[in-house]
């Protein structure tokens, strides 16, 4: 705690994004994500003070941290490719067989509630190996047994290709780590002050759970100086208004 | 060559789109969101279109354009990946237009769109993409097919994988920042509106403004150029995507404003009559 | 950052060329031909290349570029739809290979080579295309298929249509005008250079110079760039494109010289000492 | 005969080749084609001085006349969608059924003549419907009753897609239509200083001939002048040689 700052919840998810990013060489960040953006930033802070590879963050909607040249097929291509190694995807419904839905719930097509779309999640879902899906809300209404929609299912048949999928869920109480094997998330931490009970509580499917649940770290104060600098000052040119409620920062003048 | 007759206005391209005509509109992280256009079809009364969404509408005045157009009952169906109003939210109209059942929907994925624009901008019947198969939208798109990968090593058992029928719009429109005498648009280095220039039959463009000169004559530009053999009609239209700027920067309060407006039938009917005479004014 | 690593010179990317790689080269109407490279490559010794033209080598330095390859017995196999000298006719040691029978050529079409490559550079397995059914070129290329069209519209008949399998070179080469500081390599409007950086697993690049500065803080150039991520070595060779000049032009008297003297092994032979020994000298 | 110069062969062909590009909207112009450049640009300044559609000009190699942006697939792109409408192709071996052989003699793949490859013919010329062949030798070495190679064929059975093919073959001796319905040569017109027999002589494959054929069409004093003005001084930008060759033009210095 560099300042005596509190740690926010943003601080402590996006350091949790950066140590699953941890050899990562090429991350990129899609859209309405200023979370997964600050952890691939920081990613890429701690990377550059390592031995190992450096990596490349791709923001989405970013001119700073964005090289693309061939279009919006681009990130796809390279997904395609092999060439994008993380990714971050969310749901208004995630399930317990790692499906998410980005559609909307009931019946569909005409679903009392309609989100957006499935963007690029019914791809880069299969393709991207290290798949981070985010959801700050947990709840049995966003955690749900199964999703209503399934924009991109967790798992594949066997004959699918399908070099990529999920690794891990982080929400505002806990991070679960996903058992490709097992087809089913285990519970990995719970995040300061939350519990296993409210996390089982909130959670509309089943999980596995070990007998003892650690809590999730949280950045130490070389992270915390990492997030409140560099990172900061860089989320804050594709998200302003969120650098500027986590972090306080205005952005600069053009 | 001189030009003999006067630049078309917003509502000579309006007039060139007939109703039940797929549409292409683009995703709108760059300055390409023809709203001044989009106003002049509502104001000309088009109905029954089929918009496609390159990949997504879900900038804030890209999913404003869109929803502006499904408020105005000028779109029968829409084909995305995404539909919202980015940071402020759900796009009020379209959410409300699902939910009554009186729009249909075709939900995509990203590269789907890109893969079939793709194949429809190469004249090929299909385009094949990983990913897809197990997804509730390979359910719905009864047009999307598997096969067995026909170039798969022999031995290797079955690869299923979806190919997806090309896609080529009745018209494509875009806003960008400049037009030379030619008539050749500059882009930049967003190449989508390529795409769209090369996939669709009719191609409508707004323009900043005109500039003497070529593009061609420089390298440089020529590098971002849609050459003025694709494009169908251009009109300068200045500020022609407000609310963008041409910095890709958007007025925020505007697009809330209409937000608002838009939750409930009555407000979305206000807005839409202002916007209309407004633009008739500054027109 | 600072750069704490001497530049790496030709003979460092052809290091990295290992025998029997497939190799992209470009078709030469743009100062993309890596001479200097190729060169290295013969002083190397590499064997057992697969060259893939793109989607030809037929202008004058393209094709004797390829030609010298061959000649020098550096390639075991080429998938090209045209190999020659341009104007001035034969590349003289790629017709007497294939009349010997020492050199394997898989016959395309430029389409087709665009095509496989693109798929490539998606990930994507194949690439249909129109054309190609009942020439004999299909005959003899047993990994392209004939499938029947699986998006045909149904009671139409049988549509067969070519699939050919994506492509992916074990290396690009080419040359290009500018490198700037970040090692972003900028090609203006000749994509090409781009679809096979994104379709090769290792790319290598020459460079006239080295500029100061982001291409990417210019729009103009940004549109015609190829990001540094995709470029996995890079060196500053000037004149590297060799009889080729930065502003397209060739040399056509030196090619010439090259022409007659291929015609013979001999010929040949005391050609490429000597073009060595005086790359040597120069470098 | 404008200023007196008697008419080259050149300028009959680029004449012959003109009208066969009557009414036509783009006609784009591949490698080591000269003489069919000159004609499609004078086709260009016939349209612009008629009432008719404009015919653009795209020729591969030229910076005045070449708004391709898209890489070297763009023409190829453009042919598939409907957008190229005549094109000129030619071949070691050209046979009566207008197969092409741009690859070599004798058996494949080892054969004793190697020619350069087949570039674009395999697909533009099932795409593009007026596609003129242009070989100036007319011989039964060139004109052969089968080729030994077909990079691509005359045409297609039925079922294949195939909305393009040949509509003529200009040589140095003679114009043939092609008959499309028929898949036979017919004898459309000899050059001046030429005749049926020597055509039939010359030719390896069988043809139509009509009771009457006529002298082919000399270009008369305004073709003339626009061949030797803007047509050379436009074509010489991509064909010096050429320009200077026939037209007595030299390059302009840069």
């Amino acid at each position: 705690m560099t300042d005596g700052t509190p740690i926010r919840p943003e601080e402590l998810y996006a350091s949790t994004i950066a140590d699953l990013l941890a050899g990562v060489r090429n991350v990129a960040v899609g859209m309405l994500s200023p979370i997964p953006g600050a952890g691939a930033l920081l990613a890429r802070e701690l990377s550059s003070q390592s031995a190992g590879p450096a990596t490349r963050v791709t923001i989405l909607g970013s001119q700073a941290h964005n090289r693309f040249t061939n279009g919006g097929a681009e990130l796809f291509d390279l997904a395609g490719r092999g060439r994008i190694d993380a990714f971050f995807l969310s749901g208004g419904q995630i399930d317990g067989q790692a499906n998410i839905n980005l559609v909307g719930t009931g019946e569909y097509p005409a679903t009392p509630v309609r989100w957006s779309g499935s963007f690029g999640s019914a791809y880069l879902y299969y393709l991207v190996p290290r798949v981070v899906l985010f959801r700050w809300e947990h709840s049995r209404r966003t955690l749900v047994r199964q999703v209503d929609f399934i924009s991109a299912p967790g798992r594949s048949e066997p004959g699918v290709h399908r070099p990529g999928g999920p690794v891990a869920l982080i929400t505002n109480l806990c991070l679960f780590r996903w058992q490709r094997e097992q087809g089913r998330f285990l519970l990995q931490s719970v995040h300061p002050g939350h519990t296993v009970e409210e996390v089982r509580d909130q959670t509309g499917f089943d999980f596995d759970l070990p007998a003892t649940v650690p809590t999730t770290a949280t950045p130490d104060a070389h992270r915390l100086a990492l997030l409140r600098g560099p990172v900061a000052a860089q989320i804050a040119e594709v998200y302003p208004a969120f650098a500027q409620q986590v972090f306080r920062l205005s952005p600069a003048l053009p | 060559m001189t030009r003999t007759t006067p630049s078309p206005t917003v509502d000579d391209l309006a007039a060139l789109v007939p109703d039940g005509a797929s549409v292409t509109v683009h995703k709108g992280d760059e300055p390409d969101v023809p709203m001044a256009l989009g106003l002049a079809l509502i104001r000309r009364g088009v109905r029954g279109l089929h918009i496609v969404t390159l990949p997504t509408a879900a900038y804030p005045a890209s999913g404003m354009l869109v929803d502006l157009l499904i408020g105005a009952g000028c779109v029968a169906s829409v084909e995305t990946s995404g539909i919202s109003l980015h940071e402020l939210g759900p796009a009020p109209r379209f959410s409300a237009a699902v939910k009554a059942g009186t729009l249909k929907v075709l939900d995509a994925t990203c590269p789907a769109v890109y893969a079939a624009l793709q194949a429809g901008a190469k004249g090929q019947p299909f385009a094949p993409l990983r990913g897809l198969i197990g997804s509730d939208l390979l359910r719905h798109r009864p047009d999307w097919k598997v096969i067995d990968n026909p170039v798969a090593a022999p031995g290797t058992g079955p690869d299923p994988i979806v190919v997806l029928p090309a896609l080529n719009a009745d018209v494509a429109i875009f806003h960008a920042a400049r037009a030379d005498a030619e008539g050749n648009v500059w882009i930049g280095r967003d190449r989508d509106r390529l795409l769209a220039a090369h996939a669709a039959d009719t191609v409508l463009v707004t323009v900043e403004e005109r500039v003497a000169g070529n593009f061609f004559a420089d390298e440089a530009l020529a590098a971002g150029t849609i050459p003025a053999a694709l494009i169908t009609a251009l009109a300068v239209v200045p500020g022609g995507c407000w609310p963008m700027a041409l910095d890709g920067s958007c007025d925020l309060d505007a697009v809330r404003q209409y937000q608002q407006a838009a939750r409930s039938d009555d407000g979305f009917a206000d807005h839409l009559r202002r916007a209309l005479a407004g633009q008739a004014v500054a027109a």
